[in-house]
């Protein structure tokens, strides 16, 4: 399982060329590959998802002797592959956005609280931190899908798990050299409250940050939901999550390549432009960029 | 400085006690040892009797009292699974072969990455920034179990350059060095790389060069130095992962190290063992951020006093 | 003034441009001036008038890849720099010619001791034994009058002040002695009594050594204080030249005259250069002739259309040009 | 500087490179001589340590290790092939004798097997903290020794599978008492020996290696002299090992077996089938008065269990799941090798459990399920199981037939032992794939599948079939033996108390160039033994 693109977002200041160049290319994958389908799958998908054929197994793409039947191949129960991997997009979409939403929204309370009171409350967090950076993730989330099974809520946990103490620690950074600036000097000179003070001055100038950084986590969540289905902890099958399509076809890496190979695609033409696109982003919205 | 560490000293014990806490409670919580230790056709009688001699009839905060009372005075119990050896016993014995692919990977990672990133910045927008940017791009859209297994297929079975799997000689840490790193070295590329182009605008570089210093000087020497405070700052979170990688890279490459151990636990619910792992593992990370923080202090003499 | 030295510096039709997303752009253009030993040229203009640049451009470190010097003619004692290699180039920088940058606090690398980084500044160009060097780079301390310089050689940059940090890279911009040293505003963010000290140093050197020196800044005190000569810049160009005392004396362009309007004494310093009704034109969009004419009290319809050429400046002194069109009339 | 680091990294490469050229050379020079080492390589054992009696039965040290039976390597009938040369019951099965070998020994002198050695290994495997496979047919006994080399076991009540639990799927390894008195358990954990074929040498993790015992004891002395077993859990690493020469047998999945031949690799099959895989719907407590009786669970309804058996393609079944190398399973525990068995039940399969959706459909309407099925959803476990790569596919392609019929089902993933702690709980209202391996004398597959105290894995109880299978385990004579044990598979069979699935061998995959053959009839619980009939090329 990767760690949260750690220091990638934070301090990676400027960005490679490609993104600032065209911005439009991983936006306009991103559409073909994850928005797409993940709305639109019923209509744009061949078959049904979910529909086995055994007669028809393990069929090849059509430009590797397949037939148009199954334009990408099938899977070990005659699955048609590219029904599923447009299904699968659903999933990669929901797990980040909900994942990635509530270790924000955790994590960025959290930060703005340690950063903003400091003192005991940000020791305490602090320690909190430390303890979830400490402890293994994955055996967490082993120890969880063993007591409660694995399911759709517990890789949402896991993410959550996994973001909120790193968006936490980002924010909390943040926060402790906001609060030093003139202008909350002066909001609190005028006599605004620890919640006006908080929601109105030092919150907006952390969301570019936060936004930034959230964008750029997509690709993690993606890969660690990979991560989790080949412990057999993911989301349950039939499911077409595409870590778990991946995860199902890897041993027959040899025979049957497809199985894996075009979700592994889907997974990293989505992650490449998530990240192409959160570098434009950060470009964008990093104010320390924008001088430039 | 010994306040600094002092304080730093307790509050990485007190970590480490809330890690004992949540792991106990997490472990107990997934199950007992008796149903994934015992045969399928194992009565119900012959489970209760296991209850019985394990003492896992008691009640959770005894059985965590006689845990705490036990590792105070350095005893993790016995392994449920590897009978005859003590869990604590057990994880050692796994432990190096994790650190050694581990600390490989790491290298692999430095050498490969930091170099990469100073030359993606040193010539931005060349065509080895453009190398950098796409290799970078890529280890971090490859699930790395994944990667494994092609590069298993790759270089040990349609090459035969290198063993598939197993620890053995040197040959045999190299691919799966090379999955566990990839991830790494995508993250440590372009942290480097921006850390650089922050350092190469820097006042002090531009004397440099007036100086006539020559342009690998300039970099490799005056810039590096400057920039290496931030991949230094990701080794802390680089020891975090190594576990984490290690749980599935070691299970693709039959490596006997602590990942694979800390599954094979978890599913064997061996308490002592899943616990002993976790502490080592905490204990690992908090010297390893000790560590970068003694490093952090060479490298920038600012912090030194 | 000795005519019949060669100029140790002489800089002819300097051009320097920038590369952007707009397009490419003229930062320094059309720069001539020539610099003799142990004189002082001053060279003055508002943030982004293309001062800096020029420095950055004597020496061949505009910054890659972006900018790039385009055209004319550098020569150093005779040598062409632009004709030189990059390799060539590092043997001359330095060495015979060197930078002073303007924030003493960021111009040391934080990394280093600061004899290691006055010892590394020598043993690029002298072929000496350590120690030697040691012993001159502790003697360019002494230069620069950093007491017990034994002792300061192992401190790092962090353990000094501001000035005694300008002061050392002085002694690493002497250290080779070298011909002409570029200060870049050295001065600025120094406080008042220490700047004193070091003009006083700057000119002590000077005296000394018999280098010439180029000080970029925007501070007319120092203008009048220490220099001979005076270019000032707008917008990239040089719209008047010529001997400090005459320029002062009779301003000659409007924007010089505007300049000096807010210094009514030599003696009084200014901080910021006084302001002036409206912005430099941005580079993407220059105008098509004088390029001060938006901001101009003066301008006509020529001044719009066309950029003017050389003209006598109002002293009369063969030195002093000015680029107007009414130079004569106002 | 720049090209440095370039340079430096190219060397590295470069030396790597010469490094493996060399070991390509070593490793070419030895596969002129005869096979040195046989490498197999196979899953994890569930628990990996030297005590038998803290494993479920596949142990890692089954070379080096004996039990008083064999097992016959074509038939896998028991034969004097273990350290007893002969034994008998008395005729209520409450006495059994064993008279061992006096020619066995054991490794590292600690002297021949004796008696004692039997009495001591009986006391520490039926301990409380034993995870032994059928401790409850080895326990309540008391060792009698009568000379070194004859010892009887006394019990208060009949004991029919003793026999069982000493022969290869019991877990009945006998240890040396000499080593024990001198050195402890320890002794065990640190240098075991065996009096088998081979001799520990070391265990590492994830590696066992064993060597051959040159001119051993039973005078047949294996072709090759060393046996390492290597343990990988992910079957491309495992076919990848063998196709790359690193190891000479892998235990892979029946999916991959084309793989390996394909790329010239062969499969070795067990003389005998060596499992029999159903799909148990579970949780069916239905004895009167028992609390755990859950009366709404659609499949207490034999209607319902009958239309899930016919929802099923079980030739598809094959096909999709074992590559079609899978015979035809009739019943559960049911073998004709075994005792009771029913050949005509096997003719009625067709007609009362082929593949018929139609009729599968109307039985659920007659139910009460007209218009498919909508509530209770049925949940199907997917889980792993050691040996058992299919079952998360096959979790898959049966809610597809249930789907197709009408059933609402849906997929729980849990884990092997979570559903033994279901069991365990008496709430395992699920439906859920499981095997009986090796394949059991009818005795014990029919009181573990059938009765309370049986497996927590199976879940049919009744009153009727609890009252035969409970007659036939008191019962003595053969003959009435037999007619329960029959009543008993046919009143199952005409219960659908499951969905039979699947009889299978369990397949190798060998590398012909190290590997001429290997005999095994495939009775442990992990189908291999028989290890010195490996058989290498010359």
């Amino acid at each position: 399982m990767p760690p949260p693109a750690g220091g990638v977002a934070r301090g990676s200041g400027r960005s490679f060329g490609l993104a600032s160049r065209y911005p439009l290319v991983p936006i306009t994958i991103l559409m073909i590959v994850l928005v797409i389908p993940s709305f639109f799958a019923d209509l744009i998908a061949p078959h049904d998802p979910y529909a086995a054929s055994v007669p028809n197994r393990l069929e090849p793409p059509v430009f590797a002797g397949g037939t148009w039947e199954f334009p990408l191949g099938t899977d070990r129960l005659g699955r048609d592959i590219l029904s599923r991997t447009i299904h699968g997009a659903k999933y990669a979409l929901s797990i980040s956005l909900v994942g990635i939403f509530l270790g924000t929204i955790l994590g960025t309370a959290v930060g703005l609280a340690a950063g903003y009171f400091r003192g005991w409350t940000d020791r305490i967090v602090m320690r909190v931190v430390d303890v979830s950076f400490a402890l293994p993730s994955i055996l967490l989330a082993l120890a969880l899908a063993a007591a409660f099974g694995s399911s759709f809520e517990g890789v949402i946990f896991v993410v959550v798990f996994v973001l909120w103490s790193y968006f936490a620690r980002q924010v909390r950074g943040e926060v402790l050299s906001l609060r030093e600036r003139d202008f909350v000097a002066r909001a609190r000179v005028a006599g605004a409250g620890h919640g006006r003070i908080i929601f109105r001055h030092i919150l907006p100038n952390v969301m570019n940050t936060v936004i930034v950084l959230a964008t750029l986590q997509i690709g993690v969540v993606i890969i660690l939901e990979a991560s989790l289905s080949f412990l057999g902890i993911g989301i349950p099958r039939p499911t077409p999550a595409w870590g778990l399509l991946v995860a199902d076809g890897r041993a027959l890496v040899v025979s049957a390549w497809w199985v894996s190979l075009i979700p592994g695609l889907a997974i990293l033409l989505t992650v490449l432009s998530v990240n192409l696109f959160g570098d434009w982003l950060r470009d964008r919205l990093d104010p320390k960029l924008r001088q430039r | 400085m010994s306040k600094f560490f002092l304080v730093r000293f307790s509050e990485a014990i007190v970590a480490l006690w809330a890690i004992t806490v949540i792991v106990f409670a997490l472990t107990h919580l997934s199950g007992s040892p008796v149903d994934a230790l015992l045969p399928d056709d194992a009565t119900p009688e012959q489970a209760q009797m296991l209850i019985e001699e394990w003492g896992l009839d008691r009640p959770l905060l005894v059985q965590y009292f006689t845990f705490l009372g036990n590792v105070l005075q350095g005893d993790f119990g016995d392994s449920l699974k590897w009978r005859g050896q003590t869990a604590m016993g057990v994880v050692l014995d796994h432990l190096p072969a994790t650190l050694q692919l581990g600390s490989f990977a790491v290298l692999i990672g430095v050498v490969v990455a930091v170099p990469l990133g100073v030359l993606a910045a040193a010539r931005k927008n060349s065509a080895i920034d453009t190398s950098a940017n796409v290799l970078a791009l890529l280890g971090q859209s490859i699930p790395n179990f994944w990667l494994g297994i092609i590069l298993v297929w790759l270089f040990g079975v349609t090459l035969g350059w290198l063993p598939t799997s197993g620890r053995g000689g040197f040959s045999h840490m190299i691919l799966p060095a090379i999955a566990m790193s990839w991830f790494q070295i995508a993250a440590l590329t372009r942290l480097t790389r921006s850390a650089m182009l922050d350092v190469l605008d820097a006042e002090y570089i531009k004397l440099a060069r007036i100086k006539g210093l020559g342009e690998r000087a300039v970099v490799w020497k005056h810039a590096l130095r400057n920039a290496a405070i931030v991949p230094l700052t990701y080794f802390g979170v680089l020891a975090g992962s190594i576990l984490t990688g290690s749980v599935v890279i070691e299970t693709v490459f039959a490596w006997p190290g602590i990942g694979w151990l800390a599954i094979e636990a978890i599913r064997g619910r061996d308490y002592p063992v899943v616990q002993s792992v976790v502490v080592v593992f905490a204990v690992i990370y908090i010297l390893a951020n000790l560590l970068v923080d003694l490093l952090y202090a060479y490298v920038d003499p600012r912090i030194r006093r | 003034m000795s005519d019949s030295n060669r100029p140790v510096l002489e800089v002819e039709n300097l051009h320097t441009v920038i590369a952007t997303q707009r397009g490419t752009f003229d930062v320094v253009d059309q720069v001539s001036f020539r610099l003799e030993a142990g004189e002082t040229l001053g060279i003055v203009g508002e943030s982004g008038s293309g001062k800096s640049m020029t420095g950055l451009s004597l020496l061949g470190l505009v910054p890659k890849p972006a900018a790039s010097v385009v055209g004319g003619r550098v020569l150093l004692d005779g040598e062409d720099l632009r004709s030189k290699s990059e390799a060539e180039l590092r043997q001359v920088r330095g060495r015979k010619i060197s930078m002073i940058l303007q924030d003493p606090q960021t111009s040391l690398n934080p990394a280093f001791t600061i004899g290691n980084q006055l010892l590394e500044a020598l043993q690029v160009h002298e072929r000496d034994s350590r120690q030697s060097l040691r012993q001159r780079a502790i003697q360019a301390l002494r230069q620069v009058r950093v007491a017990a310089p034994e002792r300061r050689v192992h401190d790092y940059p962090h353990q000094m002040s501001g000035g005694m940090k300008q002061r050392v890279v002085g002694a690493i911009a002497i250290s080779c002695a070298p011909r002409v040293i570029i200060a870049d505003e050295p001065t600025t963010s120094l406080d008042v009594t220490i700047q004193a000290q070091y003009l006083k140093l700057l000119e002590d050197l000077q005296r000394e050594t018999g280098l010439a020196l180029i000080f970029i800044t925007h501070d007319f005190g120092i203008v009048a204080r220490i220099c001979q000569h005076l270019l000032v810049m707008y917008a990239g160009r040089i719209v008047e030249a010529g001997p400090v005392r005459e320029i002062f004396n009779r301003p000659s362009h409007p924007y010089t005259r505007a300049l000096l309007a807010s210094v009514p004494t030599v003696e009084r310093k200014v901080d910021r250069l006084p302001s002036i009704e409206g912005q430099p034109p941005p580079l993407h969009d220059l105008p098509k002739g004088c390029r001060f004419a938006p901001r101009c009290g003066f301008a006509e319809t020529r001044c719009h259309e066309a950029y003017p050429g050389h003209s006598a400046g109002r002293s009369g002194h063969p030195r002093h040009i000015v680029n107007c069109w009414r130079a004569e009339e106002i | 500087m720049a090209h440095h680091a370039l340079n430096l990294s190219a060397r590295l490469a470069g030396s790597t490179a010469i490094g493996v050229m060399a070991l390509a050379l070593l490793t070419a020079a030895s596969d002129a001589a005869a096979v040195e080492r046989v490498t197999i390589v196979m899953d994890p054992s569930a628990a990996q340590t030297n005590r038998a009696w803290a494993t479920g039965g596949a142990f890692d040290l089954d070379a080096v290790y004996q039990r008083l039976i064999g097992n016959d390597p074509e038939t896998g009938e028991y034969d004097s092939s273990g350290l007893a040369e002969s034994w008998e019951a008395n005729e209520d099965f409450t006495t059994w004798i064993f008279r061992l070998k006096p020619e066995a020994e054991w490794h590292n002198d600690w002297g021949p097997v004796t008696s004692a050695d039997v009495a001591h290994s009986y006391e520490i495997q039926t301990g409380p903290d034993t995870l032994a496979t059928g401790v409850a047919s080895l326990r309540g006994g008391t060792a009698e020794i009568i000379d070194d080399h004859t010892i009887s076991f006394h019990f208060d009540e009949p004991k029919m599978d003793f026999d069982f639990a000493n022969a290869g799927r019991g877990s009945m390894y006998i240890y040396s008492k000499a080593q024990f008195d001198a050195e402890g358990v320890e002794g065990y954990d640190n240098e075991p020996a065996g009096t088998g074929h081979f001799r520990f040498v070391e265990r590492e993790p994830g590696r066992v290696l064993l060597e051959t015992v040159q001119d051993h004891w039973s005078g047949t002395t294996p072709d090759f002299n060393e046996l390492e077993l290597r343990f990988t859990l992910e079957p491309a690493t495992k076919l990848a090992m063998l196709l790359s020469g690193e190891a000479d047998i892998s235990v892979i999945p029946r999916e991959l077996l084309g793989d390996a031949t394909g790329s010239g690799m062969e499969v070795v099959t067990s003389e005998q089938p060596s499992k029999q895989v159903v799909v148990m719907p579970d949780g069916l407590y239905m004895k009167e008065g028992d609390p755990a009786f859950n009366p709404g669970l659609p499949w207490t309804d034999v209607r319902i269990r009958e239309a899930m058996n016919r929802a099923l393609n079980r030739d598809e079944i094959v096909e999709a799941l074992y590559d079609g190398e899978a015979e035809p399973l009739v019943r559960y525990g049911m073998h004709e090798t075994h005792e009771g068995y029913v050949p005509e039940l096997a003719e009625r399969f067709e007609a009362e459990y082929g593949f018929d959706p139609e009729r599968a459909t109307q039985l659920l309407e007659e139910a009460g399920y007209p218009d498919a099925f909508e509530e209770p959803v049925i949940p199907i476990v997917s889980t792993v199981s050691p040996g058992s790569p299919e079952y998360p596919t096959m979790a898959e392609l049966i809610q597809v037939y249930f789907d197709s019929v009408g059933f609402q089902t849906e997929i729980i993933e849990m884990d092997w032992a979570s559903l033994g702690a279901l069991g365990r709980g008496r709430e395992a209202y699920v439906i859920h794939p499981v095997q009986n391996a090796p394949i059991r004398p009818s005795n014990v597959a029919l009181t573990n599948t059938f009765l309370e105290e049986g497996s927590t894995y199976h879940g049919y109880e009744d009153d009727a079939l609890t009252a035969i299978v409970e007659k036939m385990a008191a019962t003595i004579d053969p003959k009435a033996r037999e007619d329960l044990m029959r009543e008993a598979f046919t009143y199952a069979f005409e219960n659908y108390t499951d969905m039979p699935m699947v009889s299978l061998h369990h397949p190798v995959a060998v590398n012909p160039e190290a590997i001429v053959t290997w005999q095994y009839p495939g009775v442990t619980s992990n189908g291999l033994s028989h290890w010195h009939l490996i058989d290498t090329v010359e």
